[in-house]
């Protein structure tokens, strides 16, 4: 019965073969990480097991807060990324829709066309 | 044996065979790097392990397992250990979704060329892509050190931002194309040169219809894998080594290993979306017959050497070009790229619809 | 088919179920962030074996690939640690009694419902969607635009650090 | 046979799941993820219930859901960032006082 399941075309006897796929992967990273542990010395010390920042004592915890602008851009990224995301169906009908359709993929990346003119204008892209 | 019992045992070795593909390429990758650099910088490069330094691979590998696992004493464990894992098994995923050669028939059914033939492959390599970001992100706050820790968010930055011209180059393709299904965008390109009624495609290859993405793409490509000229996440003058300073033994191959098979992964989407697949012109009338193992086999050979231009490509680039500044990167990311593949697609569109 | 359908539905539920469990459970605010990646890959498998394959590609590509990334950001930008762990007050043990009950009305809720043929005409994929946002919902395909243009101006009013000069203006 | 009812039980768990999280965790950043898996496991019943109507029509709603999903997401998200610049602080009991 499940032998033959591979045959007919579904959504997810289309992905199935994945599974054999990233288990051999998930096994072959599995035995890279736990090689050296049985391979490697193994000796501790205070200096070594310190982070390293260039020989001098490390000041300080590394978990302090940075520019907001690493956020900016992520937001920026998540909303054009859904951008291309409406715009696919478009893009694979693309024929079938003819002009009005394109009319109405241009009136969509125009308004969103506006916001990146509103991030560039505030320097949300500008890198200092 | 039965018919089925053979076409799953052929299954496997076509699992088997793209698996051993992408690591297979690592060490070969690792070597050309070396003899190339040294040869456009007039040194030997490694020749002394094995003839003509051949085996120098596996000797680093057996150095690098012998290594010290250093775990610094601040870091997060579990997450520590997790992120060089979770940034190499995107990039392996990615072989897993590439259709490296025509099907042939097997056992009365179609053995495809390719592991996972998803109807929506092109979307899931995006997925795939960006689901890279966490390995960085994470490798970088988990070692709990300055330098990873900015390492880690300069590169996720600049993975997000080239992924998104990226995607959006891959649009317009659509558009030509008109179908998310990676075996179908091979099929329409094999129209070569000849006029195909449903797509309304002149000339086969993408590269022809599409070269503005193809160029937005292989800019992209090189960002996304982290090299140069675009390896700033990892500037050694600036960052001591970004986000795996705190890394040694195979937790820090393992980042190569993930950068590597990323490059072999992004050279066949762009041999797959622009340059035609496993498909050259007039590969039909060498004699071999279409739909057997043979021409599976001249099919994976031909996709084998693009794949293989290109990253030689890759490799010269590295050692010609100097690296961008974090802020020219970004700009030229932000500013050049994304609305030169808006405006791309937009410009695609008006021909397709109107034709 | 069916057989196989079958056991990628409970292999996925199963999935989703104890990663969102582990997102909650989870005082370390990263592992939780990863739990949830889990369990939006696993909604993505059910989205599969209901045939709604464009969904589902888009569930890896925003959930899983840009939204978790946003958390992740946001978690290492404001040095979030462990969450010290403290014995429940009234309102925390209210909370899980709250909760549970939800869970029962909404399972013998579910239970309820009648099962009707599946018998969709059209599929889940790309071109049909595009089909029904440009024939039926152009509106809301246009509007979707504004939202997220809304959107970014918004994050950039909110987030954005005021240059000085900006500041005294506002000031004024 | 697994039916459209099996799946409003998984989507009823991870409902109830997210619903456990947004009323124990303090961490306003979990809250706000907990608040995702609930807006998922709705997702979920309206594509299952989308199988006996139109598959189309139901995915093209979860879209935009997703859309709005990542529109609240960002601003959300700043909201956070900024009351934590004023209260140094993401604890959901800590932040009561509303006139900032």
């Amino acid at each position: 019965m499940l032998m033959f399941a591979f045959q007919q075309t579904s959504a997810v006897a289309d992905h199935v073969p994945l599974l054999p796929y990233l288990l051999i992967v998930l096994g072959l990273v599995a035995a890279l990480l736990t090689l050296p542990l049985l391979l490697g010395r193994k000796t501790k010390n205070a200096v070594k097991s310190a982070s390293y920042e260039c020989g001098v004592a490390p000041k300080g915890s590394a978990r302090q807060r940075f520019s907001v602008h690493f956020y900016l851009v992520a937001v920026l990224f998540i909303l054009f990324d859904i951008e291309a995301v409406f715009l696919f169906p478009w893009a694979l009908n693309i024929q079938g829709l003819g002009l009005a359709g394109f009319v109405e993929a241009v009136v969509f990346v125009a308004v969103l066309g506006l916001g990146l003119g509103y991030a560039w204008r505030k320097g949300v892209l500008d890198w200092q | 044996m039965s018919d089925t019992q053979v076409y799953y045992l052929a299954f496997l070795v076509k699992l088997l065979v793209v698996f051993t593909l992408a690591v297979g390429l690592v060490p070969i990758l690792v070597y050309a790097e070396r003899r190339v650099s040294a040869l456009m910088q007039f040194r030997w490069g490694p020749n002394r392990v094995g003839p003509f330094g051949l085996l120098q691979p596996f000797a680093d590998m057996v150095k690098l397992l012998c290594k010290e696992d250093l775990v610094p004493e601040r870091a997060s464990k579990v997450l520590f250990t997790i992120a060089p894992a979770l940034t190499c098994i995107p990039p392996f995923l990615v072989m897993s979704f590439i259709p490296v050669a025509p099907s042939f028939a097997l056992a009365g059914r179609e053995m495809k060329g390719v592991v996972v033939d998803s109807p929506v492959g092109i979307l899931l390599l995006l997925a795939l892509s960006s689901l890279t970001v966490y390995g960085l992100a994470i490798g970088g706050w988990a070692s709990n050190s300055k330098y990873s820790l900015l390492g880690g968010l300069r590169s996720s930055a600049q993975m997000i931002s080239y992924e998104l011209a990226m995607g959006i180059s891959v649009l317009a393709v659509l558009c030509v194309s008109g179908t998310l299904n990676l075996s179908e965008i091979i099929y329409r390109q094999t129209q070569f040169f000849g006029y195909d009624a449903q797509s309304g495609n002149w000339a086969g290859w993408n590269i022809f219809a599409q070269p503005l993405a193809f160029v937005i793409f292989l800019v992209a490509a090189f960002a996304e894998t982290n090299r140069l000229p675009f390896d700033l996440p990892e500037a050694e003058s600036e960052l001591v080594g970004g986000y795996h300073t705190e890394y040694s033994s195979m937790k820090f191959s393992l980042f190569f290993m993930g950068e590597y098979i990323g490059m072999v992964g992004i050279s066949s989407v762009l041999v797959v979306l622009f340059l035609g697949g496993w498909h050259f012109p007039g590969m039909n009338s060498l004699g071999v017959q279409p739909g057997t193992l043979p021409f599976t086999l001249l099919g994976l050979l031909v996709f084998l050497a693009k794949i293989g231009v290109l990253l030689f490509f890759f490799i010269h680039v590295r050692w010609t070009l100097p690296r961008f500044r974090y802020d020219q990167l970004m700009r030229i990311g932000w500013k050049v790229l994304l609305p030169l593949a808006l405006l791309n697609v937009l410009v695609t569109g008006a021909v397709v619809a109107g034709s | 088919m069916e057989v196989l359908e079958r056991v990628a539905f409970y292999v996925m539920a199963v999935l989703a179920v104890i990663s969102a469990l582990l997102v909650v459970v989870n005082r370390n605010p990263v592992a939780s962030a990863m739990s949830l990646v889990g369990a939006f890959l696993a909604v993505a498998g059910l989205y599969l074996t209901l045939n709604a394959t464009f969904l589902s590609a888009i569930q890896v590509l925003v959930y899983a690939g840009a939204i978790m990334v946003l958390f992740l950001f946001v978690i290492m930008l404001l040095n979030l640690e462990r969450e010290p762990f403290d014995l429940p007050g009234i309102g925390r043990i209210a909370g899980f009694g709250l909760s549970v009950a939800l869970l029962f009305s909404l399972i013998s809720l579910a239970l309820g419902a009648v099962a009707r043929p599946e018998t969709s005409a059209r599929g889940g994929s790309g071109a049909e969607i595009g089909d029904v946002f440009f024939s039926d919902y152009l509106f809301p395909f246009e509007m979707a635009s504004l939202l997220l243009l809304v959107a970014m101006v918004g994050v950039i009013v909110v987030a954005r650090r005021r240059k000085p000069e900006e500041e005294e203006e506002e000031q004024a | 046979m697994i039916t459209v009812v099996d799946y409003y039980v998984v989507a009823s768990i991870l409902f109830a799941i997210g619903a456990l999280g947004f009323l124990l965790r303090k961490n306003v950043l979990v809250m706000f993820m907990s608040v995702e898996l609930m807006l998922n496991s709705a997702n979920l019943v309206l594509v299952a219930s989308a199988k006996s109507f139109d598959l189309a029509r139901g995915s093209a709603f979860a879209l935009v859901s997703v859309a709005v999903a990542a529109a609240e997401v960002g601003v959300g998200l700043a909201i956070i960032i900024a009351l934590f610049r004023l209260k140094a602080t993401v604890d959901a009991e800590e932040i009561t006082n509303l006139r900032g």
